[in-house]
């Protein structure tokens, strides 16, 4: 009974959201040793941007594209005024970050009020249904799809391909990239625009479950960071892992022990960076 | 091959290179000499697009450089061993060596393959796995040349292979030389180290303060010792 | 005969499952100056980071003045009297020239910590940086960052604040590389120029240095020691000139040093 | 070098003319404008302990908090429960900051940069876990509310309360900040700056670097434990807000829209921070967006931080008067020594 | 442009301290009150200066939806009267307490030192009415809570301040009802009770239980999820094991949402039925909620859909205002406006006869909106009719709580 199908879909359906938002913090923190404490922010964009554009169109999927495009082109934005002129001064991300986080809160508490807003699931995705014996409702198991999809595409990307490489080497030495033939700041921009896509792409994915609000945005940086750090910095593989663990953890801890949901989660980031400093599966540093 | 004609160009303020002009033929090897200082880096990065100022000049095969970014340039065949080696530190020997790898192009004369590559510096294969800067001076220096090579370049621009290097890694750096000569690919080599240019260069221009104050082939500056000892405070050890 | 200044009994260095340095033992005497070479990857630069402790050894012991240093960390063997400098100037970047002196300077002055007293007020300590600053020609650049200083400037830098600290046992690690070849007799010169009660350990590729300020020269190869002698023992030996010097001590510059 | 020696010929008497406006404040200012200054004075405090971290030391800490909570909850469970005085209940304070930081330090600093960045938040976020959890003693969310304002006896009855309270902390935080300036410009400053600039280097030095930083986070602990007490005396409250990682980034964001690793940035920027907080808000009800727009204002213009406006503006002066300073290399690894940038380089010193 | 803000606290509260002779033109001192004043104030017969109010909610953060209705619904109230009372002039100055303790007790002595304001209307966090109770006590200003529920705040005779005055409700008040309506109208005898995971979730449910209990119910199981959760799913999860007649449950703001969205998902509704607070169907949210909603049977002291002339008059006019049904929040402060204001023109004006002030307010009495309004004479807390409503779809297709029963005069000691 303590651990069934249902808690396993919900817990995985959870993690396919937290590797969303991760994974470009993680690509964009861990590569690119970028702290971007506007991640929250780009998941509210798009979870606000989706809200709109699925309650003026009615559809769903579109509302999806807008989000992700949403907060890519914050992402641009982002990218485009700071990313270079900052390279490497993590200080100032953080602050510069913190005050971009501060002015989408505002933006949009001014835009969509404080109420907390929902999008519902595409008529096809609506309701429950019967997995081994548990009830579990159909949007989840879509989400965990839907996250093992990109999970694979953006680990073939980085993985297995030479961008991770590339962007590796073009925080070491710009120019020396450029010096093989190399573009890399385009491949900067690319990779940090994915990472905010992905993140828009999560919040307008993650709407249906967790809505957005004011507030939403500081909850899902704080996980991101977590999951992040737990599965060591711009590591794909570590993100989608950690993801898990960490999603597994809240909702296993969630259903007994309540209090204590966002505490164990911590405790659980604490300590596994006290025994290993480098996160799960973090390159030594 | 690779032409550079009234070339300036600088840092900030001021210029550094002041109407060099060189010429590299196709499968030369031609020599960059000069004191510290004389601007022999900053050619190199005149060529490669990497200075801020630059006016002049510089065509490979005819085709202008000038204005284009380091990639472009470097996706038309010129390939450059920066002085003080500059490998990534994040990747690994490997990744540090496939970073640029490209497909050679048609008109190559020589096609460097990982194998090829392999078989010139076997310890790099050996040394795969771990980070590049971990890797020893010479090694480095082995590693740089490699990755340069992959990029598929028609010229190679060879900037002070030897600094920091043991004399029999030296020696190493000018048969490797040597051999990327025989394989005809089209070098200028900037060097302090006479002895290493002399033994591998056709043609060598000395520059002071940015300009070409002499230029002839190699023999003729072996022959010319009072040449050497003004212009490039002769050599005494290896 | 007196407590060697240096002592390795059998140092192995494994990292990785490489084995980097192999089962070396070797002893230099107080007041010695020994040159440490050998071909780009032997070994050398690991094998000096072993000593100062930078790097633990995986077997094997150090002992620096007959005292066992092997489990020190590398902010102990300081007390000891040893200092290394690095291939790359060990200088901290953003501060100043004098900061930096000062920074060598002070070390443990007040208390183990150094809490107390303000830098500023301690005469001594600003009338004894001023003498080192003149001493290594740095009083014009003393206010400078030592990032915008030429490398010569920062290895000067880099030297001036370890002799601050009157080591006893100096470990040079390629000092001259990154000079110009004009700086490179007055580097010379200023080696010689060492205390005779400073035992140095020199590792260096040009030759020009290495044979004109070595008493003994031990050549690594491979991680492991390949021959140990005089400097001529070494201009002669066979495989050394095979391993490494490749000519270069024999041909027709050699005489020029 | 003339421009500095002149400063630093400025900087007793600048310093005694601030201490003088500071003591005479009370009788010019309102009580509600004290509150705001007794206010920046403990956020000062607070701000400069994280400085020793973030901008001595280098250790970028997002969990300053933690020692600020902890201050602030051992105030308020002494004074609610014990009735102890406040003098002795501030030393525990410290003391309990103190001991938190030597409990965590040897976890937190094995790490670096980023990883030290969220380690730091982890324990902060753990804390603020227990406070929220364990109700029956700190009161949960709700806090611990109606902690007695302390007085100094011998104003009492001649100045208000405010005032009272005010000259409490001004004498308090002063004295912190005194020692503050005492460590840190001390041999032990300078070491923690030479770990900033590069550990192993200093390692190589001599210094004992880990325990440095040690005692460094221990002082911070401590110090920013004294501010959270003198916060929970002046709200005559505590709750989890003051132990929350947002309070521990604005913390941060103080030290460096200030200046890290500069003496008085830090104050600077919590003078910034609160009157935007708190002044800026009566206008308008967007001052989230200005607090977000002036953070990301001052990364760009002056990165540097605010304290170093002066010399921001003397820079872009000389740019004007075309002499661009030298130009920063770019190649990390040779650079070669040429005389004419010596020549340069002095010419600029 | 951060320095300009520097001087204003210094120069501001430099003027006189409001004595009622000297008529300072507001316009004068460029006090942020000023700023938020219309600058035409001339009205000869008010020769005093304006009553000044203090508007203090948490404006940003998670709960800045609910400060912005408690906002509407005090500004409606007050246009209704065109800002004036007895003559003189009303201004408001809205401070924003980021529903956090601290700035709360910074605002609020912003607001009683630098603007010198007469009245507070305020507090929506429970938290923050806490940490600024014992400010308000010494500083002696009439303040009237338009949503914090604390029930220590009114029912605790330690903490309870003659000077503090709710018009909501205390945690507890409006909820207990629904246990003996739950057994004896809906015939529930077994109840899982869930609410967030803090005070006024843990006094809602004591309350409740209670109740139910002594109605002769029985407690089947308990969830306390803590706030801001994201995922209800795990404690669905969870409740969805237990065996029962109902759920009972308490979210507010986001976590409603989520709450009866997920648990219609996870298809709970079939399983029990959801009954619990108003908070959780909030008009705010049942366009989001959508048929999650339907049948969730609820008590609140209020619903726009109370047959009553003064409810018509109220929902219209907030409905030609701002495009929307009000919520509860409106309501409350509705009432909170209109409080003030009847106390107001009792005492002619005079703000500065505090005592005459405080009784005025403690003796308002008018028929608002969802019926009788008046104080408990001891607490200082509303009297409140409550409500049992019920989701349903209206006429016009959209969603709304129907007024099912009520239950009259229930005070805050009636639990
Ligand atoms: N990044 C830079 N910014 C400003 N000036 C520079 C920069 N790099 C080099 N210079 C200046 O340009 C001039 C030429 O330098 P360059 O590096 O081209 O000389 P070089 O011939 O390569 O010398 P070396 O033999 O020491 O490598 C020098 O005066 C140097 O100070
Ligand atoms: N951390 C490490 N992991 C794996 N291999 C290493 C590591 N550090 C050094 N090596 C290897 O150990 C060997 C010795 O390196 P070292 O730097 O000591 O050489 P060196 O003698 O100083 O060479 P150079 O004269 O070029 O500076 C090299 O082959 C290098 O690749
Ligand atoms: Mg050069
Ligand atoms: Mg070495």
């Amino acid at each position: 009974m303590p651990v069934n199908t249902a808690s396993l879909v919900i817990g995985l359906s959870y993690a396919s959201l937290l590797f969303l938002v991760s994974v470009g913090l993680s690509v964009v923190f861990g590569l690119m040793r970028f702290v971007n404490l506007a991640t929250g922010s780009l998941y509210l964009i798009g979870g606000y941007i989706g809200w709109s554009v699925a309650r003026s169109t009615g559809n769903f999927f579109l509302a999806l594209i807008a989000g992700a495009l949403a907060a890519l082109v914050v992402g641009v934005l982002i990218e485009r005024g700071f990313l270079q002129r900052l390279h490497r001064k993590e200080l100032l991300q953080v602050c510069l970050t913190l005050g971009v986080a501060y002015i989408v809160q505002d933006v949009t508490r001014w835009i969509w009020g404080g109420d907390p807003l929902r999008l519902r699931p595409p008529e096809l995705l609506r309701g429950s249904m019967e997995l081994f014996g548990s009830v579990v409702p159909i949007y989840r198991v879509a989400l965990i799809g839907i996250g093992a999809l990109l999970a694979v595409l953006v680990w073939y990307l980085l993985e297995r391909t030479k961008w991770g490489a590339y962007v590796r080497a073009g925080v070491d030495d710009l120019e020396m990239v450029q010096c093989l033939g190399i573009n890399a700041r385009r491949v900067f921009a690319i990779v940090f625009s994915l990472g905010a896509l992905l993140c828009g792409l999560g919040g307008a994915l993650g709407t249906p479950v967790t809505g957005v609000a004011p507030g939403t945005d500081i909850q899902l940086q704080l996980m991101a960071l977590i999951v992040v750090v737990l599965g060591g910095l711009g590591s794909v593989t570590g993100a989608i892992v950690a993801s898990i663990v960490v999603a597994l953890v809240d909702t296993i801890v969630r259903t007994f022990w309540p209090e204590a949901s966002f505490f164990a989660v911590w405790a659980l980031a604490a300590l596994v960076l006290i025994v290993r400093p480098q996160g799960l599966l973090g390159r030594a540093a | 091959m690779l032409e550079l004609r009234d070339v300036y160009g600088g840092y900030g303020e001021g210029f550094v290179l002041n109407g060099l002009s060189l010429t590299v033929e196709e499968g030369q090897v031609v020599g960059l000499l000069g004191r510290n200082g004389a601007g022999k880096t900053t050619t190199m990065r005149a060529i490669m697009g990497l200075l801020p100022r630059l006016a002049g000049e510089i065509r490979l095969r005819g085709e202008s450089l000038i204005g284009l970014p380091p990639y472009v340039i470097s996706s038309k065949g010129l390939a450059l061993v920066p002085q003080g080696r500059r490998i990534f530190p994040s990747l690994t020997v490997t990744e540090n060596l496939l970073l640029g790898a490209r497909p050679p192009r048609p008109d190559q004369r020589v096609r460097w393959t990982v194998e090829e590559i392999y078989r010139l510096f076997p310890i790099l294969k050996e040394r795969g796995k771990i980070r590049g800067t971990l890797l020893s001076g010479g090694e480095q220096q082995m590693l740089t040349i490699a990755r340069s090579l992959m990029t598929q370049p028609l010229v190679l621009l060879c900037d002070e292979p030897s600094e920091g290097l043991a004399p029999v890694m030296v020696q190493r750096v000018g048969e490797i030389l040597q051999r990327l000569k025989q394989a005809g690919l089209s070098i200028l080599l900037a060097e302090q180290n006479l002895d290493l240019a002399l033994s591998v260069i056709d043609v060598a221009y000395i520059i002071e303060e940015g300009r070409v104050i002499w230029h002839g082939s190699a023999q003729e500056l072996l022959a010319n010792r009072d040449l050497q000892e003004t212009y490039l405070g002769l050599r005494v050890e290896v | 005969m007196a407590v060697p200044a240096l002592q390795l009994e059998h140092v192995s260095k494994v990292i990785g499952g490489l084995t980097i340095l192999e089962d070396i033992s070797l002893t230099v005497q107080p007041g010695e100056r020994r040159a440490i070479i050998g071909p780009n990857g032997a070994g050398k630069t690991t094998l000096l980071n072993v000593i100062a402790g930078f790097l633990p050894a995986t077997r094997g012991r150090v002992l620096v003045f007959g005292r066992d240093v092997t489990k020190l960390p590398a902010h102990r063997r300081v007390d000891v009297g040893l200092l290394k400098t690095n291939q790359q100037p060990a200088v901290f970047h953003e501060l100043t020239t004098r900061q930096n002196i000062l920074i060598a300077l002070l070390r443990g002055r007040h208390s183990p910590l150094g809490l107390g007293g303000l830098v500023e007020r301690d005469r001594e300590i600003q009338r004894l940086a001023e003498q080192v600053l003149e001493e290594w020609g740095l009083l014009d650049v003393s206010d400078v960052e030592v990032r915008h200083l030429p490398h010569g400037y920062q290895r000067r830098v880099e030297l001036a604040a370890r002799f601050a600290l009157r080591p006893k046992l100096l470990l040079l690690d390629e000092p001259a590389a990154g000079l110009a070849v004009d700086e490179i007799p007055a580097f010379i010169e200023r080696l010689k120029q060492l205390p005779r009660d400073m035992t140095v350990v020199l590792v260096e590729h040009s030759m020009r240095v290495v044979f004109s300020f070595a008493d003994r020269i031990t050549v690594l190869h491979h991680g492991a020691v390949l021959a140990d002698g005089t400097p001529d023992e070494i201009q002669q030996n066979e495989d050394v000139q095979a391993a490494y010097l490749a000519g270069a001590m024999r041909g027709r510059d050699a005489g020029a040093a | 070098m003339n421009a500095k020696s002149i400063s630093a010929q400025w900087r007793p008497a600048a310093i005694l003319g601030l201490l003088v406006l500071l003591l005479i404040a009370p009788f010019v200012l309102p009580t509600y404008p004290l509150s705001v200054l007794t206010e920046i004075l403990i956020f000062t405090l607070f701000a400069m302990s994280l400085n020793i971290l973030l901008g001595y030391a280098g250790l970028p800490s997002l969990g300053h908090s933690a020692f600020f909570g902890t201050g602030g909850y051992a105030v308020g469970l002494l004074a609610k429960y014990l009735g102890t005085p406040a003098p002795l209940a501030l030393l525990i304070a410290v003391v309990a900051g103190i001991a938190l930081a030597l409990i965590t330090g040897p976890f937190v600093l094995r790490t670096h940069g980023a990883y030290f960045l969220i380690l730091t938040l982890s324990l902060t976020q753990v804390l603020f876990g227990i406070v929220w959890l364990w109700r029956r003693v700190t009161g949960g969310d709700d806090g611990l509310p109606g902690i007695p304002t302390p007085k100094l006896p011998f104003l009492l009855g001649r100045v208000s309360d405010t005032a009272n309270f005010y000259y409490l902390t001004l004498i308090v935080v002063g004295i912190a900040i005194a020692t503050i300036a005492w460590v840190v410009r001390s041999p032990f400053g300078l070491a923690l700056v030479g770990i900033r600039e590069n550990e192993r280097y200093l390692e190589g030095l001599g210094y004992p670097t880990w325990t440095l930083k040690y005692v460094a986070y221990a002082l911070a602990g401590g110090y920013g434990a004294l501010a959270g007490g003198l916060f929970a005396y002046f709200k005559g409250f505590v709750g989890p807000g003051q132990i929350s990682w947002l309070l521990a980034g604005e913390g941060m964001v103080m030290v460096i829209l200030g200046g890290a690793g500069t003496f008085w940035g830090p104050a600077i920027g919590t003078i910034l921070v609160l009157l935007l907080r708190y002044e800026v808000s009566a206008f308008t009800q967007r001052w989230v967006m200005i607090l977000g727009i002036v953070f990301i204002l001052t990364v760009l213009l002056l990165p540097q931080g605010i304290v170093r406006l002066p010399n921001r503006i003397r820079e872009i002066r000389a740019q004007l008067r075309r002499e661009a300073p030298l130009p920063r290399p770019t190649a990390p690894a040779h650079h070669t020594p040429s005389e004419r940038a010596v020549e340069r380089v002095i010419e600029r010193s | 442009a951060g320095g300009g803000a520097t001087p204003t606290p210094t120069s501001a509260p430099a003027t006189p301290t409001p004595a009622p002779a000297t008529p300072t033109p507001p316009a004068a001192t460029p006090t942020p009150a000023a700023a938020a004043t219309p600058t035409v104030v001339v009205t000869p017969a008010a020769a005093a200066e304006p009553v000044r109010i203090g508007l203090i909610h948490g404006y940003t953060g998670v709960f800045a939806a609910l400060a912005e209705n408690l906002t509407r619904g005090i500004q409606l109230y007050f246009e209704s009267i065109d800002n004036t009372v007895a003559g003189r002039k009303v201004t408001f100055i809205q401070e924003d307490d980021a529903s956090n303790p601290e700035q709360g007790l910074t605002k609020t002595k912003q607001l009683v030192e630098r603007d010198k304001v007469h009245l507070i209307i305020g507090y929506n966090h429970s938290g923050v009415a806490l940490a600024v109770r014992d400010y308000i006590h010494q500083s002696g200003v009439p303040t009237i809570v338009d949503n914090a529920g604390a029930q220590a705040l009114t029912r605790d005779p330690q903490r309870r301040s003659p000077y503090i005055f709710r018009v909501s409700f205390a945690n507890g008040q409006y909820e207990w009802p629904l246990g003996p309506y739950a057994v004896e109208q809906l015939g529930y005898k077994r109840l899982i009770f869930t609410a967030s995971d803090f005070v006024a979730g843990h006094e809602k449910a004591e309350a409740i239980k209670k109740a139910f209990q002594n109605a002769g119910g029985e407690i089947a199981g308990e969830v306390y999820p803590p706030l801001d959760t994201a995922d209800f799913a795990p404690f669905l999860q969870r409740i969805s094991q237990m065996q029962a007649d109902a759920v009972w449950a308490f979210f507010a703001g986001a976590d409603a949402v989520r709450f009866v969205q997920q648990y219609a998902d996870f298809g709970l509704k079939d399983q029990f039925p959801l009954i619990g607070v108003g908070d959780l169907v909030d008009e705010a949210y049942l366009d989001q909620q959508g048929d999650a909603a339907l049948d969730v049977v609820t008590s609140l002291h209020y619903s726009p859909h109370i047959d009553s002339p003064e409810n018509k008059a109220f929902v219209d006019a907030f409905k030609k205002k701002y495009g929307r049904i009000p919520n509860q929040f409106a309501y409350q402060g509705y009432i909170a406006g209109r409080v003030a204001a009847e106390a107001l023109s009792k005492v002619q004006g005079k703000v500065e006869d505090k005592q005459a002030l405080l009784k005025a307010i403690k003796d308002v009495q008018f028929v608002g909106p969802a019926g009788p309004f008046r104080f408990h004479p001891e607490t200082q807390n509303v009297v409140l009719t409550v409500y049992f409503r019920k989701v349903q779809r209206l006429p016009d297709g959209s969603l709304g709580n129907v007024v099912l029963g009520k239950r009259e005069n229930v005070d805050d000691l009636s639990f």
